[in-house]
């Protein structure tokens, strides 16, 4: 599947529709987002695997035992291309999208390609309502997640619209090679999509409420106000924080009161989140914040049939129905 | 409903309140503690009606359980000097 | 980390930080985790999730002692008196590993025959803390399958500072937490790369890995290592006199406190500041004003205008982490490759071409081409870094002791043996603080970091961001303490220790026990090392900065 | 706008409780409320008076103010809505910047409902008073807002409603702008044989017995009336087109409008052929070329048709300083209902028309209420069509006294007592009234009209040579163009809706723009009349102002860190936020913004304020609670 994304990356680079493509990059065996601006660069463009179908943890757990050398870990990395390809997008995410607009704020004029999953899809579906991307101005090439990383995400839609297909030949019509992708009308996998209420949700739901309060107040203490999960979050650009606000959220201490700075964001997430759990992954306080937003998304869907990110509507569309916008 | 000064003031409200309420609720804070009713200036008794039961269901329920996690020490005295 | 040294062979972290995860109990003395060490509080908190014993002993409710299941606060400076109550406890119960003892330690007898003195009973009277806790917090350590000590400044920073330590080594031992995943005794490094610094040598009785500046081996070796006899040919021939005695020196250089006192009496003439704020961080700061004024000439690298570079005669504009090339070592032992995002602004250079060029006009050329090129000499004069290059640390780095290049790093220390061969055990008396309170100051004074700001502020204070959310100085006192003086919330008080007077605002808040007060140091303005003890430990010389005695006085007058 | 920051300043509050007779001071103990206000920071002066609105209690704020240096004053009393401007025109005389202000209510949120509860309403007292002087202290000084305006008025629609705005506004010496689409003004009246009011008796009351019985009959009816609906509409054209300060502009429509109260533009487009081909100008020959063009439409290109517009329309475009909307309501034309074809079953318009034409021969006439109206689609009752079948039953009497008419209905809407009179008059002379039922609706065939009648319990026949069908008004779809353009709220059935039915019935929430006639509702002549000159006087009570003064309580948006992410703009009920692409902003126009905080509370960055409502106001307030 890499090569595939390189070889999109590369045409839509030399064709000049773009200025630069926004995915990943391995360097130095880390990962980490990176503008590919030149044709030549694009060897060390990689999809977010670590370790290929291993997982980050018992990585890390090997390392610490000392029985895995680094040195060959990573030319293993690099060899494995292969298995990549089978393995599709890995673990390693970033927000893409987030940068995006950042760049595209200094840039306004020039069109950037972007390596979207299914997340950053919805990510960048909201962003174009909330007008902080042009459509026009963005290429998506899309890769859809495994299975196994999609179950774990409780991701209801772990592709975007098009993906890069493995069994599809790239070098199709002109069109193809502009949207990088083709729809597809096998879904990749089975999507978590009927799994509605995710577990993580039902399984606090199932609790009595003071039984739920008490689980909260036991993440939200160890919360270190490091705004982690705001700095992540692909949905959050406003220029100034309401939770940094010191009439709202008083300043100077730890944990930030509760419940004000939690379900402030969780109100303010209603009807950005997209669901790509960055936040969870930034949190260093393991603050299960993707459930709480989760549910925020779920009332949202109840009240308004509408979640965001995930229906196909156009920016001129949001604006009009009558229960978005509101909070 | 509908007779908001401001237009549509009152429906977005109860959009809010529709949200908030299952959303306390998730956190673990019960979801009768919020209530919210829109009464006309001609329903006086309906008003006090709906207040004296929304007190009374309040001290059935108890004190909130973020009573004891509250700071009161919240008042800025800054900009009171002498 | 001399006391780790002492019992063990080798100061630093024992183990690696990502373990904590998976220990079954969690000591935490003396620091505030999750302010000062986010990330090691996130494994802390993993920790708990998997069911791991979490113990805090802390003067103050830190975010932290929140989530334990025990916090006890201990009077300030009684450290010794409290663990060694607890191994008094372990032994008495019979939980201490005697295979462990036997195999592994030296000295234990002595030990035990001075532990004999430590009752429960009585140590609870000392050390504020119920004899229950004691013996229950005894019992989860060392019952623990691997059980984990961490801990930060709140240990050091006292007269007592490596009997602290030490005694924390003697824990470890006695229940055979060492040498295995998950256990050990963990100080957490102040600073990014302190460790780093330490290694290298910045310490005024070692060379580079620790190799100490007294040993005649060690000094030929890096003699020959720095071509000492091209030095003495470049040297100008009038001065013969000095030609002779050029070589390394054996003597053991000058701590800080000594530094200061120098220049006081005149035997320093010069001081050459590196990335060091001592204005607000040492102890008494009066007395540091007068000693750097005193100072013939006063050098100062940093990356901003501190006060410190306020009193020097010469600012020498540093680079800061991300305008530079090179390696961090972590509080884990972990050297880390840095590089740089951006060219440093203005005339600011790199630190080590600045050193550089320095070393070149006072007549010992340098000739670096690269950070790298300065890592391959390291590796070749240093032990613990030898298999280290920039090559291997691509990824995730390393762990020291690294001696060759198929070595893996070492994730945890002691495994089989340690560094010195065996554990020595310590025999520690309790000497308690240097100052105590009295009618004239009677409130115990600690100080610490938030959340927010880090060290002297001289970065974060200069962060908007950071700086909006905690502004100005204040010192915490119980509200108890506070109804008794007639103090409402956020009133200016003056605080006065027998060295100095500082105005601050209060916050009353039960974080903090009775009689005790809390100042964080970062704030110039109000600046708690005005009154701090400058006592130090006689071993490490690191200032008493965490206890002292201070008077605390309402404001008829508000401050403007 | 603007705000002036002050510079930081120590605050000096005086707090003033009104004892309002015994309605607070009978239960709050005023005296230890005073005492307790002066422990609150920032209180530097209170006192208590038996009525703070009273010339005395005004006269001891403005001397507080003077005498203690006060830069903010607190009065706990009763509604703001009522006192609020007073207590504020006071602190302003007294040299004290009116927002600087706060007043709290301890009438209605405490004394009058903890009556019962003396301990508790003392309490609450001093927790209300407690909030208000924290939010006080963070009280910044404002400017209200002025703004220029335009002494002219756009009247669109000329019917009776707006033909009567526009002649009472053109009278008060106002230039008024009046917008047609039909080629004639007059409106739904041009259509008209008789107006109801010909055929109602002055009410009973004021006759004596022998007029009262004469006027039971007939004869009163006479051939003159006829025209009198003819004679008042032109009268009321001719009142128009003569006044030098009305602009007529015919066959015309709105395009757009643009701008707030005071400074509104609005441009309408003419058509010049329409207009005059009613006109009788040239009228054979652009009737010739107009069929030319439809003639060689399916050939030519568009550009010829749009040349041809270009030439035969006008475009208008005019400043004003407010709009009166009068554009009517249309009958409901019934497609094949009730066997409707347009000769023998037809409708109340049709039959007024054949009045006109005097095409009318019926002898037995059955008319239908409620024919399109009050059914599922179109819920709402027409309100005039009773009183219309009723007048032209009397009309057809008149004609043929002979002729039989009943009048199927479900209900009588016969509001009034003229109204009333005028059925019962209409039962004296022989018009039969049946009632039918919603769920058996009466069936229409070959001249048959059969249907259940509930009160008798039996299923009727009436045989019939004409059938009418009373239809309600029904909005235009015009109207629901101009609703779009000008951004107007209509409600559920499509007619507009006025700010408030009860307060300001003739206003739009918009400020500046107002409704009258059946634009509303479906209205008698009478009433279109009454609510347009209603509306000419609201009108004229903005355009007579030399400047529009506006409240400082308006929200604004912090530029620098608005991201424009349009949540405020989607929110707004005003549509007083419009983005700035340029600048990636939104902005708020100030003279639109009502201040109702919607944006203020929906900005994630906090990036818009409502003034007097900062997010430190609200949260001291707030955390004063305790």
């Amino acid at each position: 599947m890499i090569e595939h994304v390189k070889t999109i990356a590369k045409q839509l680079l030399e064709s000049g529709q773009i200025t630069g493509f926004l995915s990943l990059k391995k360097e130095h065996g880390q990962i980490g987002p990176h503008l590919f601006q030149s044709v030549d660069q694009l060897d060390y463009l990689c999809l977010g695997d670590t370790t290929g179908t291993e997982n980050r943890e018992s990585s890390t757990e090997e390392r610490y035992s000392g029985t895995v050398e680094s040195k060959p870990e990573i030319e293993t990395n690099r060899a494995s291309g292969k298995q990549e390809n089978q393995s599709g997008a890995g673990k390693s995410r970033y927000p893409l999208n987030k940068i995006l607009v950042r760049i595209s704020r200094n840039y306004p004029s020039d069109c950037f390609g972007i390596l979207v999953r299914g997340c950053d899809e919805r990510g960048l579906k909201r962003l174009f309502a909330l007008n902080q991307l042009d459509p026009d101005k963005v290429v998506r090439v899309g890769i859809a997640c495994p299975q196994d990383l999609a179950d774990e995400c409780e991701c209801l839609e772990p592709w975007p619209d098009k993906w890069v297909n493995d069994t599809e030949k790239t070098d199709g019509s002109e069109k193809e090679k502009i949207d990088g992708t083709e729809k597809s009308d096998k879904a990749p996998h089975e999507p978590v999509r009927q799994k509605l209420p995710c577990e993580s949700v039902a399984r606090l739901e199932s609790l009595e409420a003071r039984d739920r309060f008490d689980w909260w107040m036991e993440h939200f203490a160890r919360c270190i106000k490091c705004y982690g999960c705001r700095d992540i979050c692909p949905m959050c650009f406003c220029k100034e924080c309401s939770l940094q606000d010191d009439n709202l959220v008083r300043t100077g201490e730890i944990p930030p009161e509760y419940p004000v700075f939690h379900l402030a964001r969780a109100v303010h997430m209603a009807e950005r989140c997209i669901d790509c759990g960055l936040c969870s992954e930034a949190c260093p306080a393991a603050i299960p914040l993707r459930t709480l937003y989760k549910k925020a998304g779920d009332i949202m869907s109840n009240e308004s049939g509408v979640r965001p990110g995930y229906s196909d509507l156009t920016p001129s569309d949001i604006g009009n129905l009558p229960q978005t916008g509101e909070y | 409903m509908g007779e908001c000064h401001y237009l549509e003031g009152n429906y977005t409200a109860q959009k809010r309140i529709n949200f908030l309420k299952p959303l306390i609720n998730f956190v673990g804070i019960e979801k009768e503690r919020l209530h919210a009713k829109w009464v006309s200036s001609a329903q006086a008794s309906e008003l006090v009606n709906d207040i004296t039961n929304f007190i009374d269901d309040l001290r059935e329920m108890g004190p909130s359980p973020l009573k004891s996690k509250i700071n009161p020490d919240s008042i800025k005295t800054d900009r009171y000097k002498p | 980390m001399a006391g780790l040294a002492a019992a063990f062979g080798s100061g630093a972290m024992t183990n690696s930080v990502a373990e904590l995860e998976d220990s079954d109990c969690i000591f935490i003395i003396g620091s505030n985790t999750t302010s000062s060490h986010p990330l090691v509080a996130e494994k802390i908190f993993k920790a708990k999730k998997r069911g791991a014993a979490i113990i805090v002993a802390d003067p103050r409710r830190t975010q932290i002692a929140s989530i334990a299941d025990i916090h006890v606060r201990q009077n300030l400076g009684t450290d010794v008196a409290f663990i060694n109550a607890m191994m008094h406890a372990i032994i008495k119960n019979s939980w201490h590993d005697t295979g462990f003892i036997s195999q592994r330690t030296e000295g234990f007898e002595a030990f035990k025959e001075n532990i004999n003195a430590f009752t429960v009973d009585k140590m609870a009277d000392v050390t504020g803390i119920c004899a229950d806790d004691i013996v229950k917090i005894a019992q989860l350590y060392a019952n623990g399958k691997a059980s984990s000590i961490v801990y930060c400044m709140g240990i050091t920073q006292h007269v007592s500072g490596v009997d602290n330590v030490k005694s924390l080594a003697n824990l470890a031992m006695l229940t055979g937490n060492l040498g295995r995943e998950s256990t050990g005794v963990n100080p957490l490094r102040g600073q990014n790369n302190v460790q780093g610094a330490c290694d290298m040598g910045g310490l005024p009785n070692v060379y580079p890995g620790y190799q100490p500046v007294n040993s005649e081996d060690v000094r030929k070796k890096f003699e020959t290592a720095w071509s000492f006899e091209i030095s003495k040919d470049a040297v100008e021939p009038d001065s013969s006199e000095e030609k002779s005695s050029m070589g390394l020196s054996a003597d053991v250089g000058l701590t800080i406190p000594e530094m200061l006192k120098g220049l006081g009496d005149g035997s320093v003439k010069a001081l050459f500041v590196l990335g060091e704020n001592p204005m607000v961080s040492d102890p008494d700061t009066n007395h540091v004003r007068k000693a750097l004024q005193s100072a013939e000439l006063l050098v100062v690298q940093d990356i901003f205008m501190t006060p410190t570079a306020e009193m020097a005669h010469v600012v020498l504009p540093g680079a800061c982490f991300a305008e530079k090339d090179g390696t961090f070592t972590n509080t884990e032992r972990r050297v880390l490759r840095v590089r740089k995002a951006i060219d440093p602004p203005g005339e600011a250079r790199q630190d080590w071409q600045i050193i550089q060029d320095l070393s070149s006009l006072a007549g010992y050329p340098m000739n670096y081409e690269s950070p790298d090129e300065i890592m391959n000499e390291i590796a070749k004069v240093t032990p613990s870094y030898g298999g280290i290059s920039y090559e291997r640390l691509e990824g995730d780095g390393l762990q020291w002791p690294c001696p060759s290049l198929e070595h893996p790093g070492t994730g945890f220390l002691h495994k089989e043996r340690f560094t010195r061969g065996m554990g020595l055990f310590h025999v520690i008396d309790y000497i308690p603080p240097d100052e105590t309170v009295d009618d004239e100051y009677s409130f115990w004074l600690t100080t610490g970091r938030t959340y927010v700001h880090y060290h002297t502020g001289t970065m974060t204070r200069n962060s908007p961001s950071l700086n909006a959310e905690m502004s100005e100085g204040f010192i915490e006192i119980n509200p108890s303490d506070a109804e008794e003086l007639n103090l409402a919330q956020g009133q200016w008080v003056k605080v006065a220790s027998r060295r100095g007077e500082v105005i601050v605002k209060i916050i009353i808040t039960d974080t903090i026990g009775k009689k005790v007060v809390f100042m964080p140091f970062h704030f110039i303005e109000s600046q708690a090392n005005l009154l701090t003890n400058p006592a130090f430990d006689p071993t490490a010389k690191i200032p008493e900065f965490k206890v002292c005695a201070v008077r605390i006085e309402k404001m008829v007058k508000a401050q403007h | 706008m603007q705000f002036i920051h002050p510079i930081q300043e120590i605050v000096r509050t005086g707090v003033f409780i009104c004892h309002c007779g015994s309605n607070i001071a009978g239960i709050v103990d005023c005296r230890s409320l005073t005492k307790y206000c002066l422990t609150l920071p920032g209180v530097v002066h209170a006192t208590d008076n038996l009525y703070t609105c009273s010339e005395a209690g005004i006269r001891q704020i403005m001397e507080a103010i003077k005498n203690n240096d006060l830069n903010r004053v607190v009065v706990a009393s009763c509604s703001p809505r009522t006192h609020q401007p007073l207590f504020q025109s006071a602190c302003k005389e007294a040299g004290l910047n009116p927002y600087l202000f706060e007043m709290v209510n301890i009438r209605e949120q405490c004394s009058w409902v903890h009556a019962k509860d003396l301990e508790g309403a003392n309490k609450k007292s001093r927790d209300l008073v407690r909030m208000g002087v924290a939010k006080a202290s963070f009280l910044k000084p404002m400017i209200e807002i002025e703004s220029s305006l335009v002494p002219a008025a756009l009247v669109i629609g000329g019917g009776v409603a707006g033909l009567s705005a526009a002649t009472a506004m053109a009278g008060m010496g106002l230039r008024v702008f009046l917008v047609e689409k039909e080629p004639q003004p007059g409106g739904l009246l041009n259509n008209l044989y008789s107006l109801a009011s010909e055929y109602q008796q002055p009410c009973v009351h004021h006759l004596s017995e022998p007029e009262y019985q004469s006027s039971c009959t007939l004869q009163h009816f006479s051939s003159e009336h006829q025209s009198s609906v003819r004679h008042y509409i032109d009268d009321l054209i001719k009142q128009t087109e003569t006044n030098p300060d009305i602009t007529v502009y015919t066959s015309s429509q709105i395009l757009s409008v643009t701008g707030y109260i005071g400074n509104f533009e609005f441009i309408a487009k003419r058509d010049i052929k329409r207009d005059a081909v009613q006109n009788n100008i040239e009228h054979v020959a652009v009737q010739n070329r107009s069929q030319d063009i439809v003639a060689r439409n399916n050939v030519i290109a568009k550009a010829d048709i749009e040349s041809y517009l270009k030439e035969n329309t006008e475009r208008i475009r005019q400043k004003v300083g407010c709009i009166i909307v009068a554009t009517g309501a249309v009958p409901y034309q019934p497609d094949k209902e009730f066997g409707y074809n347009g000769s023998t079953v037809i409708t109340q318009m049709e039959l007024e028309r054949s009045f006109l034409d005097n095409t009318f021969k019926s002898d037995r006439v059955v008319m239908i209420q409620c024919v399109g109206s009050r059914t599922s689609g179109r819920e709402y009752c027409s309100k005039i069509c009773c009183m219309t079948a009723v007048k032209n039953a009397m009309v057809i009497k008149q004609k043929k006294p002979d002729s039989e008419i009943h009048i199927l209905y479900r209900d009588m809407q016969m509001y009034g007592v003229e109204n009333e009179k005028m059925l019962w008059d209409a039962r004296g002379a022989g018009i039969r009234f049946y009632v039918y039922n919603e769920k058996e609706p009466p069936v229409v065939e070959n001249g048959v009209v059969g249907f259940y009648d509930p009160l008798m319990g039996e299923f009727k026949q009436i045989s019939c040579d004409l059938t009418v069908l009373s239809t309600p008004l029904t909005p235009s779809k015009e109207s629901g163009c101009l609703a779009k353009i000008m951004k107007l709220p209509v409600d559920h059935d499509g007619f507009f809706l006025e700010a408030h039915a009860k307060l300001r019935p003739l206003d739009f929430s918009a400020d500046g723009i107002f409704v009258c006639g059946s634009a509303r509702y479906p209205a008698t002549s009478m009433e279109a009349r009454a609510e347009g000159l209603g509306a000419a006087s609201r009108a004229a009570s903005v355009l007579f102002r030399e400047r529009l003064v506006k409240s400082a309580i308006v929200a604004k948006i912090d530029s620098e860190t608005c991201v424009m992410c349009e949540d405020c703009l989607k929110i707004c009920p005003f549509e007083a936020i419009t983005r700035n692409p340029e600048k990636m902003v939104c902005q708020i126009n100030p003279i639109l913004c009502k201040g109702c905080g919607c944006c203020a509370a929906a900005c994630p960055s906090q990036s818009v304020t409502l003034a007097g409502f900062e997010h430190q106001q609200l949260f001291a307030q707030i955390r004063a609670i305790n």
